[in-house]
């Protein structure tokens, strides 16, 4: 396990990908949104919760079909469902590399961003934890819709659209909690509901995931 | 131990294959698969090592205590030869990989990425890998494809090596090993055969006959 | 002799000190990488000369 | 005797090799007057108080950012069509350093807005066009990183350089077009010298010149490291054929 | 030529890919971005032209690296080179065929999306028209971006921070057009200027885009 | 059209692996490159096919006129057997794919998905392909990988059918064809043996020693 973890990091750092790139595409859309929006400050600092996590969203998105497709498409999936380590193993350790290389780059980039955005200043705090505590759950929920279109060529877009709706309910609570501490009131229930569905997902989905795996393989 | 296959059926694409395949493997033994293009070779290897399932008939050997090789060598292009290897066996809980580099003469590329391999170092590669699975039953699906003579006996070496410890190998393939002592199977004689000749079709389709 | 900097003393020493940071950042990560270069090629050198004699 | 002599490795080296430490002697030197001039013995401004000792590290930064780029491109068309592998070296190590220069700028202006716009950050025409040059720098430096033989990451990265900088005029075009903006032009402009009160404008000139020397050596010893990293990959090459 | 198109297109639909995954990405951008900002009516309205723009270039972007990775990797590009078909032709009709799977349906469902956004009414036909003129010259500069990185594996996040900053004037002139539209004011110069970049990107890209590729295949 | 190769010298990764390769191709003859894993053997064919340049020397043939057949076949998995042939049938100007399908004895399979072949029989279709591109110079890297001995004999009639046309092959393999008409070049003697045996060095890394 420990190996798999490591050499997935070494992927990622290798292969040009991993850290920078999920971060550029955060960085990209929160440039590209005010270039659209039109640069007033005060429509900027109403939307800006809702539009970093949609971003934060969006780049793990993108990277997700690394998860499993290049495992698969050079056999090595096949060989590591053969392997002495269970496959919800696999799944659970690649979806926690997935993090480290996205999700914790991108709950450390938020803060500037949010400059960029005009988020106003009561917001940073709240914009952090919550990306802390729901990136995870973006990982988990992002290994278990790659392990579905595990078998179908450059599934890229196919996934985009089985995972978004699962990622609703965190988007939801997150994007909320930010807001509302934004406007100062009680973040809290929000971001334990957040939590709430980070766990959930983390101790059930690499079961399914792993189950789809297999089907997949078949 | 004893590899036993009893009548098996495999399926590929929810349509049989092969039917009734039935050997014995015996340790210290090696058996060839031999058939012509499409007969089902990889199918049937990939059902034995548990990746896919029978229609009917089973195999006493948990996949477990198997490793196979199949025409993707699960390299990654990025990492080096030995970071390669390393991964495998410590995904296999073993931590030597001097012996299997020595064993492919992968000795002087062991810095390179697997990238920049030519297509036989690639395949030396991936069976070097075999030999940091300590699995005792091989399966390999044409594994001497794209080696040249001098590969070719290495890795008749590694295999007489394999079966002298005890272990044993089922391989398929269309050109000569090299291994004088292996049993061959051709898998002519199990094609399935369809329903109207008295075979069996997939179990899903047999319920709206 | 320290210039009066008023209310902007946070702007100003902060540009200050990010600039220095991040040009010492770059200018280190030259020397570093230059002596890392250096060091490996006079390595393989040595060794390539050993070999043709 | 052409120049293009010294777009020959050895000849680089050796013709470098004597230059560089007077080039980081008065880049130092410059950077070193002209800041200590430009922090302690300059007034502040009637209207921007001491913030004005910003504009020391903000111009010469935002300009070099902009110069860095223009280099590059020089330096990839040389390769292009004269096939130097010296210039296609000295534009990749040259991107680092711009984006440094880029990135100073950026958070420069940044801190200065606070005080003087309120605000540490605007889609202003010119910081928004910094910004997309920011991108394009990183693009480009991901480019090399991502392509691993040398000759072919050249190539490409020269390709996108040419593209990029016919976008990133487009770009400023547009950006200008979608907002008018903030940021100071004229009352401090370089081109309208007479405007600068010479308290500020001299340590300013000092710093300009501290910065673009600094530019030159960063580069040129960049360029170096890059030439020697190339030998030793042709070494290790060699050893392995033996 | 009309071969290789008829063939793009019918992979494009075979694979399940193509059609229906851009248009649904840019639906569930223009779902989640709601979600994310919250419900408030002239909020959206908005930003409904900037969003709606950054959604379509970003339906558009996921669906680019299909574009040569695919024929990269299972050695139809070596072919396509050798072929008796200049190259430059080979990345026009390709840019071509991605424009028709992903940017005319874009074009197409605008509409409906804007529904979602609140656009007001006035900005439906400048939509449209602007995406109409806009969208080809996403699929040319996409199509030279993924010609830069065929080489590299799964170089989906560097084609986005590469292709993005390139996006970056059509972008403006289109979200610009859309505003003015909105707005009532005279949107022809933004769209006359986006046309321009359209017309001199289609004329010139496909040339770098073939001289990428012919560097990548050595 | 005669092939002339004239101290040709290939490299990869920027790293020369063969250098000073001469030889000439006859129509109506073929000619099979030999050489250990690593020679270089799929680099020299992809520089002669024009898809590298070569460091030195020059090959007298356009690449207009050579079909390069490599390890990857260019299949798109969701196209059928028919379709993926007239595909390329299309691109080089030819309509006719039924003579191409009856040689790699596709007839059988032509409404099936690439991605529901065989190996071999991927392979099969991969060589038909050659067969509809009309041009005269074949350059194959190993070309009979995983078929089996009845296909190999029809790789073997095409190949003679192609070179009694006037046409010429160029093979690199290590397994036998079964044409015994054809010349062998062995590449072992042609190993670029580095700057210090005389050897050359890539141009760049020239400047550099
Ligand atoms: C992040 C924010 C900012 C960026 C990216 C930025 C960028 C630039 C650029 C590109 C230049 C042109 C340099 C040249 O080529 O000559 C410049 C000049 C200048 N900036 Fe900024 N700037 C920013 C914020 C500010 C702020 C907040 C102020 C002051 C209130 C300011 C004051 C000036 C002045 C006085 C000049 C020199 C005038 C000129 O040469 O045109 N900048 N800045
Ligand atoms: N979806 C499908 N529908 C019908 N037949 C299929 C489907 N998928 C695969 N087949 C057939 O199943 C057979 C078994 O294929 P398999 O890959 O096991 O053959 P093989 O013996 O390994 O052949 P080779 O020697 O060429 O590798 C082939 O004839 C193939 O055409
Ligand atoms: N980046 C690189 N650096 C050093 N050597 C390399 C690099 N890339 C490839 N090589 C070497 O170049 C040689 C030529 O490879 P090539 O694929 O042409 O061999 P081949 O004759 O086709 O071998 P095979 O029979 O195994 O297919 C190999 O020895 C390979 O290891
Ligand atoms: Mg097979
Ligand atoms: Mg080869």
């Amino acid at each position: 396990m420990w190996a798999l973890l490591i050499r997935d990091l070494r992927l990622a750092v290798r292969a040009g990908g991993g850290f920078g790139l999920g971060l550029a595409f955060f960085l990209l859309v929160a440039v590209l949104v005010p270039l659209g929006v039109g640069p007033e400050g005060d429509v900027l600092g109403r939307i800006a919760p809702g539009i970093l996590w949609v971003g934060a969203l969006l780049a793990c998105l993108l990277s997700l079909d690394r998860i499993f497709a290049l495992d698969f498409e050079d056999g090595s999936l096949d060989l590591l469902a053969t392997a002495p380590i269970p496959l919800e193993g696999v799944v659970a350790v690649k979806a926690l590399a997935h993090w480290l290389v996205t999700g914790v780059p991108l709950t450390l980039a938020a803060p500037v961003l949010g400059v960029l955005l005009n988020l106003p200043a009561a917001g940073y705090g709240w914009l952090v934890l919550s990306l802390a505590l729901g990136t995870p759950a973006l990982s988990v929920i992002g290994a278990f819709g790659a392990a579905l279109v595990v078998g179908v060529k450059r599934g890229g877009l196919l996934l985009s659209l089985l995972v978004l709706p699962l990622y609703v309910p965190t988007l939801i609570f997150g994007a909320e909690a930010v807001s509302r501490g934004v406007a100062g009131q009680a973040a809290e229930v929000p971001l334990l509901l957040m939590t709430g569905i980070t766990l959930g997902a983390a101790a059930l989905l690499p079961f399914a995931a792993a189950a789809a795996i297999r089907i997949n393989l078949r | 131990m004893e590899v036993r296959v009893d009548t098996l059926a495999v399926a590929r694409g929810g349509i049989p294959v092969l039917e009734g395949v039935t050997f014995r493997l015996q340790p210290g033994r090696a058996l060839i698969l031999r058939g012509p293009n499409g007969v089902g070779k990889t199918t049937l290897l990939r059902t034995i090592a548990g990746l896919q399932p029978a229609l009917e008939g089973r195999v006493s050997v948990p996949p477990e205590s198997m490793a196979y090789a199949a025409h993707a060598d699960g390299l990654k292009a990025v990492l080096t030869v030995e970071e390669n290897l390393r991964f495998w066996a410590a995904v296999h809980g073993l931590r030597d990989v001097e012996a299997a580099l020595v064993a492919m003469d992968l000795l002087s590329l062991r810095d390179r990425r697997a990238a920049n391999l030519s297509a036989g170092q690639k395949r030396r590669l991936g069976l070097a890998r075999l030999l940091v699975t300590g699995r005792a039953v091989w399966l390999l699906d044409e594994p001497t494809v794209s080696l040249d003579v001098a590969s070719v006996a290495l890795f008749g070496a590694a295999v007489r090596a394999h079966l002298a410890g005890g272990g044993s190998a089922l391989m398929a393939t269309h050109i000569d090993l090299g291994l004088a002592e292996a049993d061959v199977l051709d898998l002519e004689p199990f094609r399935a055969r369809g329903r109207v000749a008295g075979g069996r079709m997939g179990a899903f389709d047999e319920a709206f006959q | 002799m320290m210039p009066d900097l008023g209310k902007y003393a946070f702007a100003v020493l902060a540009s200050y000190g990010a600039s220095v940071a991040l040009l010492a950042a770059i200018v280190g990560a030259s020397l570093w990488q230059r002596a890392r270069v250096k060091a490996q090629l006079r390595e393989v050198e040595a060794r390539q000369e050993g070999r043709d004699g | 005797m052409s120049i293009w002599e010294y777009a020959n490795p050895k000849k680089f080296m050796a013709s470098t090799g004597w230059l560089l430490p007077w080039v980081w002697g008065m880049a130092g030197l410059c950077l070193l007057v002209g800041l200590i001039w430009g922090y302690f013995f300059t007034p502040d401004d009637f209207r921007q108080g001491s913030t004005v000792k910003i504009i020391y590290l903000h111009v010469p930064s935002a300009m070099m950012a902009i110069n860095a780029w223009v280099m590059m491109l020089v330096a990839s068309l040389i390769w292009l069509i004269r096939r130097h592998h010296v210039s296609a070296l000295a534009a990749k190590a040259a991107a680092p350093v711009g984006l440094t220069f880029t990135v100073i700028a950026l958070v420069t202006g940044a801190l200065w807005g606070q005080p003087m716009w309120g605000t540490w950050w605007a889609w202003d025409p010119r910081l928004t066009s910094f910004l997309i040059l920011t991108l394009f720098y990183l693009g480009y430096i991901a480019l090399w990183q991502a392509v691993e033989n040398p000759d072919t990451a050249a190539d490409l990265t020269a390709v996108l350089c040419l593209v990029g900088s016919v976008f990133a005029l487009l770009s400023r075009y547009a950006v200008l077009f979608w907002n008018q903006g903030l940021h100071q032009g004229a009352s401090l402009s370089l081109d309208k010298e007479e405007n600068v009160a010479d308290v500020f404008w001299f340590p300013l000139l000092v710093c300009i010149a501290g910065f673009v020397l600094l530019f030159v050596a960063l580069v040129l010893m960049r360029t170096r490291t890059e030439i020697r990293a190339r030998r030793l990959q042709a070494l290790i090459a060699r050893e392995r054929l033996a």
